[in-house]
């Protein structure tokens, strides 16, 4: 084995001797960690700008009507006379929260910015497989949303049509629109090349011992998620490049005989199906929802084993549930079709794969939930959003379960239910183990720690408002409340009596963005003055951790390439000294 | 530390990066193309009417063009075993011949456009011709890459065979995989679209 | 449960069996919520680091969470079998040929935003309809004056009347984008997807009460409400229509109050029934 | 390279040759298949036959998929699992939907 790390050690990469001139070590990067930083800021700022717009949102919704403060007048008067949203805008807003946040937001910071950064680490590989590509697939998406954010500018302003297109509303939609497919095609192709680039990396670059069951569970939630991605996608890819034709070239591909808009016949040859958009818009949209959710289970496992001092329980099964889940994902898509007309035949059977797939997701969460029985619980920021992530995920998915039984979404579909269903889930879910990964590796990133006074006062603020924005949905969505609406349901008299809380919404959903200042500080402070820390921080077995500097090498992260020799979460095992074994062997020889 | 298995194969998957990455990248096309597909047998057996093929396109035109990807393909394979055999000059042959098919296909695709603008058929006339626009458009789309690829690594980019033979042949080898899908997925277009 | 769940009121015969399976599903879902919360807590007390300095390897042991899930499993199987789908198999599937007969058919045309309705007249044949036809103010239905079956059908423009005990049988379709048609208190929701028409059928038990009735029920805001579902476009959060329920003889009344004058059948004449515009 | 290699190689040029041929023959034979008046599922299930042979020559020849390691097995299987998915579920659907065409008279 020796022999074969010295030869890799020989082989010294020239950007080794070299220094790199800046644009290359800071922009055009191929370093996955620089990439991986990258893609962790603007993904970022992404989610603050998508939360910016929900803000937004939020005011017109408490009070109608009324001009919004401070921000109301720089929005132009063709979106907010006056400072009052008008409903044109609003319905951008609302589709570009939805896009930016999912597609703009957490996946790149998912698996662009953690994925990128943490896997090479954690399986003792020196970088990507394919350290080009890598960079385009930053570029790609950076382009992707630009043309996004330019979206606003264009004529009519962004897409309006909902982060769903559904055509034929999308098909004659203002121009920005088109702006948004080409912006998705971009991304589409950012996320292929990355899925690619992972999936290769982690199949072909895992160190010496690294086998398939040592690896930590983070990789497996982010292997799972590259085959989604990479499977997935060009079903919105193909969707995507048809509606562009029906927008640009006429063709009818989403557009039956005989439509009448605004009284007057469409001028188009017609046969086309509506119906098709939704079926390829979901086939890939529902194994999306889980490109979301499972990267934060990988963040939520790390820092659960980490802090509970412990193994996780039932890592295989574990393992084995994410593997299945990631299929099933694929069988369940209609699941959001249900009152398309669907048959009794096909209706069974997406009820069933639902249901069906509900039960990886139980043993995963049960088995986190295990985990800390006999844990030596350390509550450090890591640790508590990673532990504020089980009961909102398991909200989220709890609420998913009436919206899979057919003849209970008759009610409840396209209401506020399904708007809290996936928020717990996303929200207070996948941002709270974003968070946590923040909190958890920014040490390892830059050999600094966070404040954990400011993260204290940044989790313990979040998780209440985030309940109080998220929890009366359920309640809105029961009464009947539609999403997408500009006025909050003024209008509706089965609206009335559940209005009062859209104003409670609002007020913690500002108040959730003001608990987001002591995490900005800390953030941009840490970098700064951050106290120094050791290499392994929270003494932990991982690779990352245990055989990496921090922050890693450029380049080539470890000083000679990790053996491994046993799997990922040996804590407190009894014939160890220590509280952790790491997966890497020289600990041992060094004990020896 | 340079990446390992760029060059040779890792023992127990038995597979170099890029071979991976490229059959990866290929699944994905697969699943593009087959949701294409999908569609046009969605809207196919929705439709009241469906033209056959021939009322609008040209059959011995795109026969024609059926023969000069296949013989691309077998160009392509061939310029990879003469690498493979040692033979460069032969390997420059047979790669400036998949490229030139390349062109030879686009021109003919260009006649057969052309005399289709020139009849006033357009991807808007009617959803055959919308589907057959899109695919036929998108794998154009398709055989432009593969030519770029193609004839990059027939000029400027053979030159790595003199400093790497190995790590040459295996980019050839990714590249010919790439270009005999373009080539399968005519296969499949050439008789849904123009025969049936 | 249920009736802890601010569903609004079930004016309509499924709608019962919709609300006890929410309400079923969400006990199971309080049950799973409250055990694993109360575990949650417990486990976080338990075993912080002030009280347990050094962690258990083994961790926990036993069966618990494998019957927990079996037993999970077994209640997810009885809400499919038992309940889910063939409550949804029955919401689908075709009227027998006796309800048919006994069933008011109404079409139901959505555009950008109102809710359309046609109703066969007393013939209970509809006329022909034809989107050339179509004028926004005059005829948004597009029909067929002159077809004789057209003659004695009544239209109205997002007011929707049904008499109680006997089946609905609605014809739903779109003229331009996807609306979805939903009656709160019916437990009705259904897309309307332009291209398709989709049947929808139901039977209200319940009569509207006056309150909940144009005109009185307009200031209070108590109307019986048709919703627009899914976003449609600018004005999709206001493409309300009213729903009234009426007994037998009520809804006849209406009816023949609706039905158009047969002494000037060319001059196609305002729809009779226009809703007031929603405020 | 050992000589081995080099003959092994020099027989895998001698198939490709072949394959060409089968390949320019069937086209052919798919385009006169379309001229006989078969009916509509005839034509299809033969036009589809054939390109599935041509397919699978290209595939397995070109490139190499006969003789390739398990994980692109794996890879492929998995795709089309998926590939199928999405074939045929949307048309289920249709087949299945209780919507019409609108029928309005
Ligand atoms: C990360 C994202 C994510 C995740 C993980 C899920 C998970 C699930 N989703 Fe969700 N879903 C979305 C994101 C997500 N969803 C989005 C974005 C939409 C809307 C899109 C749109 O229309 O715009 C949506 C919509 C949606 C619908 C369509 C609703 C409608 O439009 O009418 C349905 C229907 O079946 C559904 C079902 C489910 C189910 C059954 C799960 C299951 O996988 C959940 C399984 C999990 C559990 C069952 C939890 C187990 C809990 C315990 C073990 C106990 C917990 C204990 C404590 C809390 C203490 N989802
Ligand atoms: C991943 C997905 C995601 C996330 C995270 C969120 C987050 C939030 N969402 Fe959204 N939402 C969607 C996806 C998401 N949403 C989608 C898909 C829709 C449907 C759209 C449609 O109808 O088409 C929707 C719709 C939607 C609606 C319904 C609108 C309507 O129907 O009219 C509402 C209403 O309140 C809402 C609110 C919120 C709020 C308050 C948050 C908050 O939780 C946000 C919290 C965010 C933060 C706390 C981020 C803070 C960021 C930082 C701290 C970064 C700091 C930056 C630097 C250091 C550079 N969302
Ligand atoms: Cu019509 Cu919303
Ligand atoms: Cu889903």
């Amino acid at each position: 084995m020796s022999a074969l790390v010295e030869e890799r050690v020989g082989h010294a990469h020239p950007a080794d001797h070299h220094p790199e001139p800046f644009w290359r070590k800071y922009i055009f990067s191929q370093d996955h960690k620089v990439i991986g930083i990258q893609y962790g800021f603007t993904a970022l700022a992404f989610l603050l700008f998508g939360f910016a717009l929900m803000m937004m949102m939020r005011w017109q919704l408490a009070y109608p009507g009324k001009p919004i403060p401070l921000v109301g007048p720089l929005l132009g008067q063709n979106n907010a006379p006056g400072g009052i949203l008008l409903p044109e805008f609003y319905n951008q807003l609302g589709a570009m929260h939805g896009t930016i946040m999912v597609f703009l937001g957490i996946v790149p910071l998912a698996v662009g910015a953690f994925g990128n950064y943490v896997v090479p680490l954690q399986i003792g590989a020196p970088d990507m497989a394919f350290p080009k590509l890598n960079m385009a697939s930053y570029w790609l998406y950076a382009v992707g949303g630009l043309i996004m954010l330019g979206s606003f500018f264009a004529p009519g302003g962004a897409a309006n049509s909902g982060w769903t297109s559904y055509p034929p509303l999308a098909d004659i939609a203002t121009q920005g629109q088109t702006w948004w497919l080409a912006g998705m095609l971009f991304l589409i192709f950012s996320s292929l090349l990355g899925a690619t680039n992972f999936l290769v990396t982690i199949i072909q670059l895992r160190a010496p011992g690294m086998t398939w069951f040592r690896l930590p569970f983070f990789v497996w939630a982010q292997f799972v998620t590259s085959f989604l991605l990479l499977l997935a996608f060009p079903a919105l890819q193909a969707a995507a490049m048809l509606q562009f034709m029906d927008r640009v070239v006429g063709t009818s591909f989403f557009l039956p005989q005989g439509l009448v808009i605004s009284g007057k016949v469409l001028e188009v040859a017609g046969g086309g199906s509506p119906l098709l958009w939704q079926h390829l818009f979901w086939f890939l949209a529902h194994p999306e929802v889980y490109v979301l959710i499972l990267p934060a289970f990988g963040i939520v496992a790390e820092v659960i084993a980490n802090n509970t001092r412990k193994p996780l329980y039932g890592y295989r099964s574990m393992v084995y549930s994410v593997v299945f889940l990631g299929f099933m994902s694929f069988l369940v898509w209609a699941h959001h079709m249900f009152l398309t007309g669907m048959g009794t035949v096909i209706s069974s059977f997406f009820q069933t794969t639902t249901l069906i797939i509900s039960i990886p997701s139980i043993i995963i969460l049960s088995a986190f939930f295990l985990s800390l029985w006999g844990g030596s619980i350390r509550f450090n920021t890591p640790m508590l959003f990673a532990l504020g992530f089980l009961p909102m995920f398991g909200i989220g998915g709890l609420t998913g379960l009436p919206l899979g039984l057919a003849a209970a979404d008759i009610h409840l579909h396209d209401t506020y239910y399904v708007i809290g269903h996936f928020h717990y889930v996303v929200a207070p879910g996948t941002i709270f183990a974003m968070f946590a990964g923040i909190y958890y590796w920014f040490p390892k990133i830059t050999g600094k720690k966070m404040s954990e006074l400011l993260g204290k006062i940044h989790f313990w603020p979040s998780f209440l408002f985030i309940n109080g924005v998220f929890l009366p949905m359920f309640w809105q969505g029961l009464a009947g409340v539609s999403r997408r609406l500009y006025d909050g349901g003024q209008q509706y008299a089965h609206a009335q009596d559940a209005l009062w809380l859209n104003e409670v919404m609002s007020v913690s959903a500002w108040c959730l963005g003001l608990a987001q200042i002591p995490f900005v500080i800390n953030l941009f402070w840490s970098l700064a003055k951050g106290k120094r820390v050791a290499d392994n921080h929270w003494e932990a077995t991982t690779l990352e951790w245990s055989a990496a500097p921090s922050p890693p090498l450029p380049h080539r992260n470890f000083h000679h390439v990790p053996t491994v020799v046993r799997g990922p979460y040996e804590y407190s095992a009894p014939e160890a000294p220590d509280t952790y074994l790491p997966q890497n062997g020289e600990a041992d020889e060094k004990a020896a | 530390m340079q990446i390992p298995y760029t060059v040779e194969a890792r023992p127990d998957t038995g597979l170099y990066n890029a071979k991976l990455g490229i059959w990866l990248f290929l699944a994905s096309e697969v699943m593009l193309f087959g949701a294409l597909f999908s569609s046009y047998v969605l809207l196919r057996t929705g439709a009241e009417s469906w033209p056959r093929g021939s009322e609008y396109l040209n059959i011995p035109l795109a026969t024609l063009n059926t023969m000069i990807l296949i013989a691309s393909s077998v160009t392509m394979v061939m310029s990879w075993a003469s690498l493979k055999l040692g033979d460069f000059r032969k390997y420059k042959l047979y790669m400036g011949l998949t490229v030139l098919a390349g062109f030879g296909f686009l021109i003919v695709k260009y006649f057969e456009y052309t005399a289709k603008f020139a009849h006033h058929y357009y991807p808007s006339t009617n959803t055959f011709l919308g589907i057959y626009f899109t695919l036929t458009g998108l794998h154009g789309l398709h055989v432009i890459g593969g030519m770029i690829v193609n004839g990059y690594f027939w000029g400027p980019g053979s030159k790595l065979w003199r400093r790497d033979p190995e790590r040459f042949a295996n980019r050839i080898e990714v590249a010919g995989l790439y270009w005999h899908f373009v080539d399968l997925v005519w296969i499949f277009l050439f008789p849904t679209l123009y025969l049936l | 449960m249920e009736r802890y769940l601010n569903l609004p009121i079930s004016g309509s015969a499924h709608g019962g069996e919709i609300d006890f399976l929410i309400g079923l599903v969400h006990w199971v879902m309080a049950i799973l919520f409250v055990v694993w919360g109360v575990y949650f807590v417990l486990a976080l007390v338990r075993f912080r680091a002030g009280r347990q300095p050094r962690a258990r390897y083994a961790g926990a042991k036993g069966l618990f969470s494998t019957y927990g899930e079996v037993g999970v499993v077994l209640v997810e199987v009885l809400l499919l079998i038992g309940f889910a789908v063939p409550m949804w198999a029955r919401r689908v599937a075709a009227l027998s040929p006796a309800e048919r007969a006994r069933a008011v058919e109404v079409r139901v045309v959505a555009e950008q935003f109102a809710w359309n309705f046609h109703y066969p007249g007393r013939d209970g044949r509809f006329g022909r309809v034809d989107p050339k036809l179509v004028s926004a103010g005059t005829n948004p239905l597009g029909l067929d004056k002159n077809d004789p079956a057209a003659a004695d059908d009544v239209t109205t423009i997002n007011q929707l009347h049904l008499p109680v005990g006997r089946p609905a049988f609605l014809r739903l379709s779109s003229k331009d984008v996807i609306h979805s048609f939903f009656l709160p208190t019916m437990r009705v929701k259904q897309d309307a997807v332009p291209g398709m028409e989709i049947p929808v059928h139901f039977t209200p038990t319940m009569v509207t009460p006056p309150e909940g009735r144009l005109p009185a029920c307009a200031p209070k805001m108590d109307c019986w409400e048709i919703a627009c579902a899914q976003l449609c476009g600018l004005t999709h959060y206001r493409m309300k229509g009213y729903f009234t329920v009426h007994d037998e003889a009520g809804f006849q009344a209406w009816l023949d109050q609706n039905a158009p004058q047969p002494a000037a059948p060319p001059a196609p004449a305002a729809p009779p029934a226009a809703a007031p515009a929603a405020p | 390279m050992s000589a081995h290699d080099v003959e092994a190689i020099r027989r895998q040029t001698r198939t490709y040759v072949m394959v060409f041929a089968a390949l320019a023959v069937l086209t052919v034979v798919t385009v006169a298949a379309s001229r006989l008046d078969l009916n509509p599922g005839m034509t299809i299930a033969v036009a589809l036959l054939i390109a599935a042979v041509k397919g699978s020559l290209v595939a397995g020849y070109f490139m190499h998929l006969i003789d390739e390691r398990k994980a692109i097995y794996w890879l492929l299987a998995l795709t089309v699992i998926f590939f199928i998915l999405l074939m045929f579920l949307p048309l289920g659907d249709a087949a299945d939907s209780i919507g019409g065409v609108p029928t309005p008279v």
